[in-house]
Formats: C-alpha cells, structure tokens, sequence
C-alpha cells in the first residue's frame, strides 16, 4: 500500500480545510488547536460525572418497570416493599401532582406536561417494556432493588402496536384514548394513534412526473435506534427541609431540566437549582428528564436524604430515548439532462408511547440538499408501543436521508450519470428555496459536492471484487436558542468565563477561543467553567449544534465589553477618551502611556472597581449545514458482511474554531451513522419485548469496525456569525447510511430498502436477486 | 443485613483493607466504598470497557470482579496509574490529539492503551484497533483515539532509541 | 443481585465438598464473565459461590509435544493465547479461544467456564471437540472423564452432576500433518455472540493429499455445541479437492438445525453453516500443509 | 406588502392559495391581516396570543425568536413551517 501523507495514522490530522479558512485567516486563536482545559482531569478519572457524585446521607433510588409493552395497571400494591428494612420511600404516579393536559416548550420543542409526567411514572396505562410503574430509595442500591422485586402490580394485557404502518390501521388498538389527528391546528373526530400530519407542497406534481424521463419509486422501513452514549442517566436530588431542591445531574440542559421538574411537580423554578456534573454524552437522548422528577419526590419522601439514581445499560436502552422507526415512500422524476421535474414523499416516524418524533425534521431534510419545483411532502407522527422517542443527532435526518439519497443514486442509474455530476446540477445554493418554504442564505452545499469529486478519495479507482463506492449528502438545519455568559478580569490578566452550556465534547475550549480571539489574548489566559442554574442566566440545551454558535458568539460579545470597558478605566487613568486608546496585538498604548493586557488588568485592578461583563444573546443568524460523503465497501456475498475500507466527509463548517474537535464531530456523526447503517436496530418480539437491550446485542460500532474517516472542513462563513460560525455536530450522521447502502449496490448489486442493512438483511437481498436472476424471463 | 467480609488488597501501591458484600462488585466498591469513581460503569456487563482496571496487572472490566476476589491481590485502577506530578505519555497524546469528547470512556481507555504499550510496544494499527475493540466510544468514531495510541508508542520508541544512541554514543 | 455467600476453596476435595453440601444450589465461580452478569440480571440465583480459582489443579497449564495439552478449568484465556508454544500446536484451537470476548474478557474468562455455562454458540467448544478434547471431572464418587461432545446437553446445561467439578481438559498432542482452525460468524468484527462457528480438524497423508481423518463441529446451530461426526468420516480416506471439501459443507448444513433468534435467522444460520465449514476445512488443510495463509483482517 | 406563503394544509382556507400578500408590520399583524381575508386561518395558526406550539415562523428565512412580535417589511416573505428540536 503506497502511503498517503494525509493518511498517515500517526500524524495528528487526517483531514484538510477548503474554502476561506485553510489556516488562520488572520485569526490569531480560531483555527488553532489549544489542549481543552477540561482535558487533564478526563485523561486522570478525576472529572466528576453524573454517577460520580456522592453526597452524606445519600440513599439509592431504583425503578420497577414494566415487563408488557402495553397493559392497563389494575393495582399496584407497595407495602411488602415498604416494610423491607432500609427502605425509606416508595413512590408511585399518585405522587405525581395531576397536571393538566397543556403542551409547554420545555427548553427544546414542545411537549404535552401529561405525557411527560406519565412517562416518569405510569399513570393508568403502560405503554412499553420498561415503562416505569414505582421507584425505591433505600439504603442501596441492593435493597432497593429488592424492594422492586416485592411491588406487585396487577395487569390487563393489552394487544401492543409495534410500528407505524399498524398503527396507523383502521384498527389499530389505541395507546391514548383521547388522542386526535391534528393538522395544523384541526383536530380529528376520532380516536387515532396517528398525532398529527403536516405537509408541504409547491408546484405541480402531476406535470413535473409528466416531465421526467425516468422515475423511481421505493418503500423504506427502519427500526428505531438508541443515541448509544457510554454514560447512563444519572441524577441525584436533595429536597431540604427548607422546600428548597438541588439536583446533581448529567444533562445537556441544566435549565431545561429545571423548567420539566418544575412543571411536572408544580413547584416555582425558583425553588429549584441543577447543577450539570461533567456529560458522558448525550446526542439528544440528556434533554429529556427520567430520574430528576422522581429522585425530588423520593427525596422529599424518604425525609430529606439526598437519593441518587443512576440507570443500567438494560434501563437506559428500554426506556430512555431512541429516535424513531420509520415507514417511507419517496418517488421522484429525473429528465435526460439529469433535472429532478418532481419529488413525493410519505413519511411516518414511530413517536414511542407519546406523541413527539421527529418527522418534522425529516421532512425538512428529506429533499433539502435539491433545488425543487415540483414537491409534496407528507409527514405523519404516530404512536406506539415503545419508548417516547428522544432527539438524537439530526433527528429524523438519517432515515430520510437513506431514502431520498438512494432514490437519487438509482436515478442517477438509470440516467447513467456520476451521482456526484447529478447533485452538481440540482444541488440547491444561496437564493434557492428550500422544500419547507425558505429561500437559503449562503450556503456551502455544492462545495462539499465539489471537495469530494476532487478528493483523492473519489479520484482514486476502487478496484477488487465486490467492492463499491458510495456517495450521499446530507442537510441539517443548526438552531440558535438562547445563551448567557460572564467573564470577570482576574488581576494578572487572566479571565475567568462562566457559561451554562454543558460542554459535551469540547466546547469550553471553542468558546473561550472566542472569547480570547474576541478580547486578543491568548487562549490559555481564559478560564471557562460551565455553571448551574443559579449562577448564570438562562441557558437553551447544549443541542442542536447551537453552542459554539450561540454561546460562542456571548463569549465574542464578552470580549467586545470587557475590552471596552477596560478602555473606559485607562481612558480615565489616562485621562483621555477611550476611542483615542489604541488597542493592538494586546497592548493599550495612548501617546508615551503603553500597557500589555496583564499590566493593564493590574492596573485597573488597583485603581477602581472589578470588571464584569455579562452578556445573553438569542442569535437568529443560524447558519444550516451541508455535507457530502463517499464510502468504499467491501461486501462478503457470502455472509452479507460489510467491510468499510475508506471514508471520506466533507462538510461545510462555516468556520472551524477549533478544527481538531471539528473533525471530531463529523468523526463522531460518521460512526454513529454507520452503526445505524448497519448493525444498529432495536429488536422487538411480537408482545413488544426488547430482546437487545445491552450493549452486546445492541451494536455500535468497535474500534474494528471502523476505518479512519478523513475529513474535509469545507468553510463557507456563515454571514450571521462574527466568526462565521455553523453548527457542525448533526449533519454528519445524516449521509452514511445512504452513502453505504448506495456502495453496497455497487459492491453486489442489491438495493436495500431496510435499516439496519445488516448481514442477514444483505444476505437475504443477494438471495432474492439470485432467485430472480434463476426465473424464467 | 447480608454478613459483610473483611477484604485486604494492594490497590494502587497501598495496602486497603474493606469491608464488602459478596455480591459488591469490584467496580462498585471502587467508586461507592473507597471513592475511587475514576473507573466508570457504562454497561455493567463487560460490555463496553469503561470500567477497566488492572488485576494483578491484569486487564479487566471491574464490573466482571467481585470485590471480595480480590483479597490478597494487585489492583491498579486509573487513579494509581497517573503519576503522581506529571501526566502517563498517553495521558499527554489524547489531550494533543482531541481523543476524547465527552470524556466518559476516557479512563477505560487510558488503562486499556497504557496495558497495551506495556505488552507491544510498537503495535500496528491493526492490533491497536483489535486490543481497544472491548472499549467502546461513542463520540470520537475511535479515529483520533487510535492516532494518539500509535503517536505515543512512536514517540517513546522515539525517545527510547534517543537514550540507547546515547548509551551507546556515551 | 442477590444476597450470596462466597467461598474460595484451595483444594479440589474441599470444592466438591461444597458443591455437593449445597446439593448442586451453588455456582461455580472461574473467571466469572458469564456468572456476574447472570446473577445481576437475575438468571441464577446461587446461594453459594464456590471461587475455583486458588486450586492448583484447576490452574494448571501444561504442554507436552507427546502428552499434548493439560488445561486446567480456572485457566483464562490470556495465558493460553499467550503461550507461543501451545497456539502453534493448536492454532485452530487458540483462534476460538482467542475470539471469547475482547482483551479485558480474556483477562478472566476461562475455557472451562465457556464449557460449563454451556452456550450453544461458545466458542470455545466446537474447537474443542475437534481437536478430541476431553473433560476430566471429579465428584463425590471420584473422577471420571468425558468427551467434550458429550459435555453439554443442552443450553446452560451439562453433564456435571450436583456435586462433581470440571478439574481440567485434555487435548491429545497433534498428530503430524495435523491442521485446525476455528471461524465464527459475528455481525460486527468484536464483541459479539456467534450467529455460527465452525471448527475443524484433519489429518493429512504425508503427501498432503490425502484425508486421513476430520472431525467437524458447529456452534450456535442447535440446543447444544454440534459434532457433525459423519461430514467427518465422509471426508476420512478422501484426497482433497474442492468437491469434496464442499461436500462435507454441505453435511455439515444438513447437519445444522438451528432456530431463529435476536442473532440470526434459521436460514442464515444453515447457510453460514456451509459457508464457514468450507472456510474452516480449507483453512485446516492449509495448516496442515504448512501454508498458512494471512488471516483476514480489515485494518492489517 | 409581505408575501405569506400558505401552509399546504392551510390552503383550503385560501381557496389554494399558495402565497398571499397582505398588510403587516410585524407577523402578529400579518396574521390579523389574513384572518380579514381568510376567516379561520388565525385559529390554525395560534392558540391565544402565540403560535400554536410545534410551529414557527420565518421571516426572509430567518427563524424568528420574538414569534407575533416579530418584524416584517414590506419586501418581506414569511413561512410558517414546523418547530425543529436538534440533538
């Protein structure tokens, strides 16, 4: 193998920046690679999560959930559990403050309060294996779990509905009794499993298929899969004598979670403080409370103890959230010089047991890499039998995207087109309208086309048996929310940043980058902490790909305020304006007076009051992502294995901050979109049991399943950023499974409509093609 | 109450002597008994690495051990395996390459590489994939943490062919 | 997990002691791999554990070119796959043990606890039994020894009786022109249970043509590991060829009757059955010819 | 005047309408404006004085965080479109 210095395994990037950035660009910190301050005590086992807090007192919480996927609870009866020695509280749903059925926008999205409190504990019905029923504290967490053992709840079976399609029958048995179809805003007259539909719609349809010279119409089912993050749920509760809460947890959102506990158990936010202990990731499936709420009642409950509960892998895979399964049809129409005339999609997202999938989302990423006339779009949410389903990673744009990205390769086909030539000419760009409506701002969509049609990957010839390469892309939309921060001038220069996001792969380092390159000192002079509740002000959920935008662009604010307000002190020293101060390269120099930034933090610290700066913005200048990936494959067509040999990322980053944990990210996505590809799935019998909830059967990737994944940072500044920064963590799950189910067809010709395209799935296809291929024309 | 036993161990260069349940894990008496809370528990079944330690210098996931296993024996966990003033070269190399995001797997891996370079020095891409497959890491897709694995055995053969060119120059 | 109580004995005597005390409640503890994630899930229940790991014999690992392999149950896999001596008298044998989880299972799991927890997909096993393998048991009535075909009766369930403790295994040394190999099929490349393993084992005529004997055997294809005795003897007295290798394939498929699971399908299992036996058998003759081809590895 | 493109399942209201201009300063007003022409749309589009939750609005394709409040030029285009949540 002829060595390739990009590469090279050892040499620290494997990766290139195309576009403005390729280097510093005039920045003197963004664009470097500082160590993340937060770094020593992660490599050390020093960093403190969730799991990791210990408090006097504590007692151990644990949950009795449901072994039926669907039953009515008849009795519940916890008093042999309540008289086992050490135990010191046993909850049920009566404990639960009724709440009214009243959708709230609980930090991110919208959820009806009566769902989310019977999701932390089952109120009359359960409606997935694994729904909790009660929980335990004791004195362990061995006691308490057997107290578990010793609740005794008494059952009506109910026939489960497993996924979309079913549920959606005329006579589909029915997980909410009052739940209606709403269609923007009317209501259907009947009971229904289906929550809600939406749609878009532009053009004529009929007249665009009309003009296609080839169409291509395919069905899609995927199973729902798990964010997978290695650190399970855990939170402990302190409710004091004084009615007032403190709440140690592992969360993406620490307001968030104040916000759903306190409208779950009606207390006033201002009674309640979270503070985030370090994350183990989150993906979307840390936004939602599980244990919060029912720690608080236990706690309250037990006396006053503080109650600490932590989830097993089993629990977190039963009941916490996976993003959806989904049914799809897609059909779209191509003319000879490869023009998409129209596109129709039918989509139906598994909401689990409430309603709440993310097909909306799918619906605006489905199409949206195209520059579209003709489109219609229907999108529908639908409950069933398994767990409420969570956010993860782009939600609902990896399973779209399979679709809509295999279409097209089969278009491209049978047009005998290069599929990367295809997107080239319906690849959507500044000015163009997305399928949801909005006309894109600039946009680096068709550069990450163009990196990867000239990247050595794609130039590169694949050759060997049963080997194909695949291409896909992928969109997603980033999000802005709402952000505050302080910094404080210490007296040696040095600046200390307070920020309520909860840094979940390396934002302190991106956003006190900001704030350095904001204020000009070096990085190493800032010192971030991520704070609780009380201590900053109100903080959207580190998600979205929002917070090296939002939160970066309060520490850029920062910087802004505090050098002006230190222009303001040396004016006054100086006893000049501070517009006649000039400020370079760290210095503050006026006439003969010269000052470094630390001479001048001493200084101002004699002379006067401290310097504190806050800020809180609520940017709307989010900036969307666009990528573009190419997988190489290897394909066993006797075992239905698939080996990846080579993958290439490209994606438009606005600008990479900090590159190397850019390049994490798309790494990151990458996997995990790969994991979806191809082993990733829940696996339900008939009764609507989970039969993989552990990390054995339930597949993600191993350091052996995965090649190195090269990646390019396409940088096309986002114009609503100072930095010109985009969001970066979702779009990169979006593409590989597409990418690797159009590589597949290369490597042995059969197209797989499935998710997870697992071996046996593959298998099955190379069976029924050769059983095709043997039947008389 | 179920009868506790009285359990001595070498755990990390000291003599502890604790009192456990049969049925207490070892990675549970770590971090709930003696507050060593640097082992993590990402699946309690061995499935995933983040909880491994060195037993009798020994890889192992600790959520596999009972503590009362371990009477008389040598445990290392994460904590004892930093050196006291600086950081372990592999500890420098994930901090230089961004191996790690959440953090979480971060320890597990560390134990796992470390024992790793201790068995093969000089090991391949392949072997450093094969020996890290039991420690799974759902953040960095494993590129940067197998690069930081095969920078610090390069750098310490690096330095290890520095010392014996001066051994043999001197 | 439950309340236990737990006993180290130091003695085989004293080990059957307690087992047979506790009238077969107790569990044997070895590297506990399969026993603690069991007890926390609920699935065993012991009253009793009973840690073999301090008796000499059940720690014993001894390799003789002429009395061929000692190895005692508590043994983990670690030591087996890093003696350089054993793997190249038994390659097919230590590529299964090397596969029983990743490098922090090997670390503790033991072969004789693969054979005792009695999965029908163990990998060990199936290697075991072609290599001729067998298990030397003792109880309260003395010792006696059984094949290792023979050992497992059905899932988690064995021959042992209340009372007898698996002491150690014996795998007679290899005959020259002897080669084996051991492949399983898994969706990812770690990790994972075996949706099919299939192992080998044969001897070659001095030539290198001519079948002198095989033993073929499955896992995870039906209730118990699977001798497919008779693809062996089919293949006994036969010169190599392609045919004939895909015949004994094919016997081994007829052979299989495996279900469908969360891990893999009836068909897909029967299929793979044939696919890994061709792959194990040509694997074997390389060996046994002394040209061993480069394993398959996706990141060498 | 701002142009309003009508959500598809909206346009039964609009007689298919699929965009419209009406009179508005900012979405609130723009939104009282339809309802004149097209009875019944606010009802769909806002419970209370807010949007209905699960939708929101673009305004020139800038996802607005002041919702009614939120500005509209007359050169303007508004979308209201569904209520994304991220990972």
């Amino acid at each position: 193998m002829s060595v390739d210095p990009q590469r090279d395994p050892v040499k620290g990037q494997n990766g290139q920046n195309v576009g403005q950035g390729g280097g510093k660009n005039g920045y003197r910190v963004i664009g470097s690679r500082p160590l993340r301050p937060d770094g020593t005590d992660k490599v050390t086992g020093r960093a403190r999560f969730g799991a990791d807090i210990r408090l006097p007192d504590t007692l151990y919480g644990k949950i009795l959930r449901s072994p039926h996927a669907h039953a009515r609870i008849r009795a519940i009866d916890t008093s042999r559990a309540q008289a086992l020695p050490g135990v010191k509280a046993v909850v049920t749903a009566a404990d639960l403050p009724s709440v009214e059925s009243k959708i709230q926008d609980l930090g991110e999205g919208a959820i009806n309060l009566r769902y989310l409190s019977d999701n932390l504990l089952a109120h009359s019905k359960v409606l997935y294996h694994g729904h909790p029923i009660a929980a335990v504290a004791a004195t362990s967490p061995h006691i308490a779990e057997e107290a578990l053992a010793l609740i005794q709840v008494e059952y009506e079976l109910l026939p489960p509905v497993l996924d979309a399609r079913s549920a959606m029958a005329e006579d589909a048995p029915i997980l909410h009794e009052d739940l209606r179809t709403d269609e923007m805003g009317v209501r259907g007259d009947r009971p229904t499993n289906v929550a809600s539909h939406l749609r878009h719609q532009r053009g004529d349809l009929e007249a665009g298929f009309a003009a296609a010279d080839v169409i291509v119409e395919r069905e899609f089912f995927t199973s729902p899969v798990h964010q997978g993050y290695i650190e399970p749920q855990a939170a402990t509760a302190l409710y004091n004598a004084d009615g007032q809460i403190t709440i140690w947890t592992t969360t993406q959102g620490p307001f968030s979670v104040r916000e759903q506990v306190a409208q779950v158990l009606q207390i006033p936010i201002g009674r309640i403080r979270v503070i985030p202990t370090e994350i183990g990731g989150g993906f979307g499936g840390k936004i939602n409370v599980y244990l919060e709420p029912v720690a608080v009642l236990l706690s309250r409950k037990a006396g006053h103890h503080p109650v600490k509960m932590v989830m097993n892998r089993d629990e977190v895979l039963k009941a916490t959230g996976p993003t959806s399964g989904s049914y799809i049809r897609v059909k779209m129409g191509a003319n000879k010089e490869g023009k998409i005339t129209a596109a129709q999609v039918f989509m139906a997202y598994e909401a689990g047991a409430y309603p709440g999938s993310p097909v909306g989302a799918g619906a605006g990423v489905i199409l949206a890499p195209y520059r579209l006339e003709n489109l219609q779009i229907d999108g529908y949410d639908v409950v069933v039998n398994k767990p409420r389903a969570a956010a993860y990673r782009a939600p609902g744009g990896t399973n779209a995207a399979f679709a809509s990205e295999t279409v097209i390769d089969e278009l491209c086909e049978k047009l005998g087109m290069d599929p990367l030539e295809f997107r080239l000419i319906n690849g959507a760009k500044e000015g163009d309208r997305r399928a949801d409506g909005p006309v894109y701002a600039r946009i680096g969509y068709l550069e990450t086309v163009k990196a990867i049609q000239a990247h050595p990957h794609y130039t590169a010839p694949l050759e060997g048996k049963h080997r194909g390469r695949g291409v896909a892309s992928g969109f997603w939309f980033n999000w802005g929310g709402r952000s505050s921060a302080t910094a404080s001038l210490n007296a040696d220069g040095s600046v200390s940043l307070v920020e309520g996001s909860p840094d979940i792969g390396g934002t302190r380092a991106s956003i006190a980058m900001q704030l350095a390159e904001s204020l000009g000192i070096p990085y190493e002079q800032v010192k971030p902490q991520v704070t609780d509740t009380d201590s900053v002000a109100y903080n959207d959920v580190t998600g979205g790909s929002r917070t090296t935008f939002a939160t970066g662009l309060a520490a850029y604010e920062l910087g802004q305020k505090l050098k002006a307000e230190m222009l303001r002190r040396l004016a006054d020293l100086w006893e000049t304006e501070p517009e006649a101060i000039h400020y370079e390269d760290g210095v503050f120099s006026h006439g003969e007076e010269r000052l470094g930034f630390q001479e001048a933090a001493a200084k101002i610290h004699e002379t006067g009051e401290p310097v504190m700066v806050s800020t809180t913005v609520y940017p709307k200048g989010v900036g969307p992502g666009f990528a573009t990936h190419v997988v190489d494959v290897e394909v066993d067509p006797e075992t239905g294995k698939v080996t990846i040999l080579r993958y290439t990322a490209a994606q438009d980053v606005g600008k990479a901050i900090h590159p190397s944990y850019v390049e994490g990210q798309i790494h990151g996505g990458v996997a995990q979109g790969i994991g979806w590809g191809l082993n990733e799935e829940y696996v339900y019998d008939q009764e609507g049991h989970l039969l993989n909830a552990s990390f054995l059967d339930y597949r993600i990737p191993t350091a052996l399943d995965l090649p190195m994944i090269d990646t390019v940072l396409v940088e096309a500044p986002n114009p609503g950023h100072p930095y010109g920064v985009r969001g970066v963590g979702e779009v990169p799950i979006v593409p590989p499974a597409a990418a690797l189910a159009n590589a597949i067809y290369r490597a042995v010709g059969v197209r797989m409509n499935v998710l997870p395209m697992s071996p046996a799935r593959i298998l099955e296809a190379i069976w029924a093609k050769e059983a095709q291929a043997k039947e008389p024309v | 109450m179920p009868s506790k036993v009285m359990v001595s161990t070498h755990l990390n260069g000291q003599e502890v002597t604790f009192l456990c349940e049969p049925r207490q894990t070892l990675l549970e008496v770590l971090r709930e008994e003696l507050g060593l809370t640097g082992s993590k528990e990402g699946c309690g079944n061995g499935n995933c690495g983040a909880c491994n330690v060195l037993l009798d210098g020994v890889l192992v996931n600790s959520c596999l051990v009972l503590a009362v296993e371990t009477e008389g024996r040598t445990v290392t966990t994460i904590e004892g395996l930093t050196p006291p003033d600086q950081l372990l070269p592999i500890q420098q190399k994930f901090l230089e390459h961004a191996a790690l995001q959440c953090g979480v797997c971060t320890p597990g891996f560390i134990v796992s590489a470390q024992a790793l370079l201790e068995q093969n020095p000089q090991p391949t891409e392949g072997e450093v994939r094969r020996w890290l497959a039991g420690n799974l890491c759902r953040c960095t897709g494993y590129d940067k943490i197998v690069r930081a694995v095969l920078d610090t055995a390069q750098t310490l053969a690096g330095n290890s062919a520095q010392d014996s060119d001066q051994e043999v120059g001197g | 997990m439950h309340a236990f109580e737990y006993v180290a004995p130091l003695s085989v005597d004293d080990a059957v002691t307690l087992l047979q005390e506790s009238g077969g409640a107790a569990q044997v503890l070895s590297g506990g791999t399969d026993l603690i994630p069991q007890m926390k899930e609920g699935r065993r229940r012991p009253p009793l554990v009973v840690d073999v790991k301090h008796i000499p014999e059940l720690n014993e690992l001894v390799y003789d070119p002429v009395e061929g392999l000692w190895l005692g149950a508590a043994v983990p896999c670690h030591r087996i796959v890093g003696n350089g001596a054993i793997a190249r008298a038994y390659p097919g044998l230590v590529e299964a043990i090397s596969i029983i989880g990743g490098i922090q299972i090997q670390g503790r799991a033991t072969v004789g606890g693969n054979l005792c927890n009695a999965s029908p997909a163990a990998d060990s096993i199936p290697a075991l039994i072609v290599h001729r393998a067998v298990c030397h048991i003792t109880g309260p009535d003395g010792a006696r020894t059984v094949p290792v075909e023979d050992f497992c009766t059905g899932p988690g369930q064995t021959v042992l009786a209340p009372g007898e403790l698996l002491v150690r295994i014996h795998v007679p040394a290899p005959s020259p022109n002897q080669g084996g190999a051991y492949q399983r099929f898994i969706p990812r490349n770690e990790m994972d249970i075996a949706v099919v393993g299939a192992g080998a084992a044969l001897v070659l005529d001095e030539g290198g043509q001519v079948i002198q004997s095989a033993r073929i055997a499955l896992g995870a294809v039906a209730p118990r590991p699977l001798f497919v005795e008779e693809a062996g003897a089919f293949l006994a007295g036969k010169p190599v060829s392609e045919e004939v290798l895909e015949e004994a394939a094919r016997l081994a498929r007829e052979a299989a009757r495996p279900i469908t699971d969360m891990r893999g399908t009836a068909a897909q299992r029967k299929h793979l059955s044939q696919v890994l036996t061709r792959r194990v058998l040509l694997q074997a003759v390389q060996r046994a010819r002394g040209e061993e081809a480069g394993r398959r590895n996706g990141h060498a | 005047m701002p142009t309003v493109w009508i959500p598809p399942l909206l346009r039964e209201l609009t007689g298919g309408q699929e965009r419209v201009t009406v009179p508005g300063r900012t979405v609130g007003e723009v939104i009282q404006a339809l309802e004149e022409r097209f009875p019944g749309i606010q009802e769909r589009l806002c419970q209370g004085n807010r949007l209905r939750p699960g939708i929101t609005v673009t305004v020139d394709g800038v996802l607005g965080a002041k919702g009614l409040r939120e500005a509209v030029s007359p050169e303007s285009e508004v979308h209201f479109v569904p209520a994304i949540g991220g990972g």
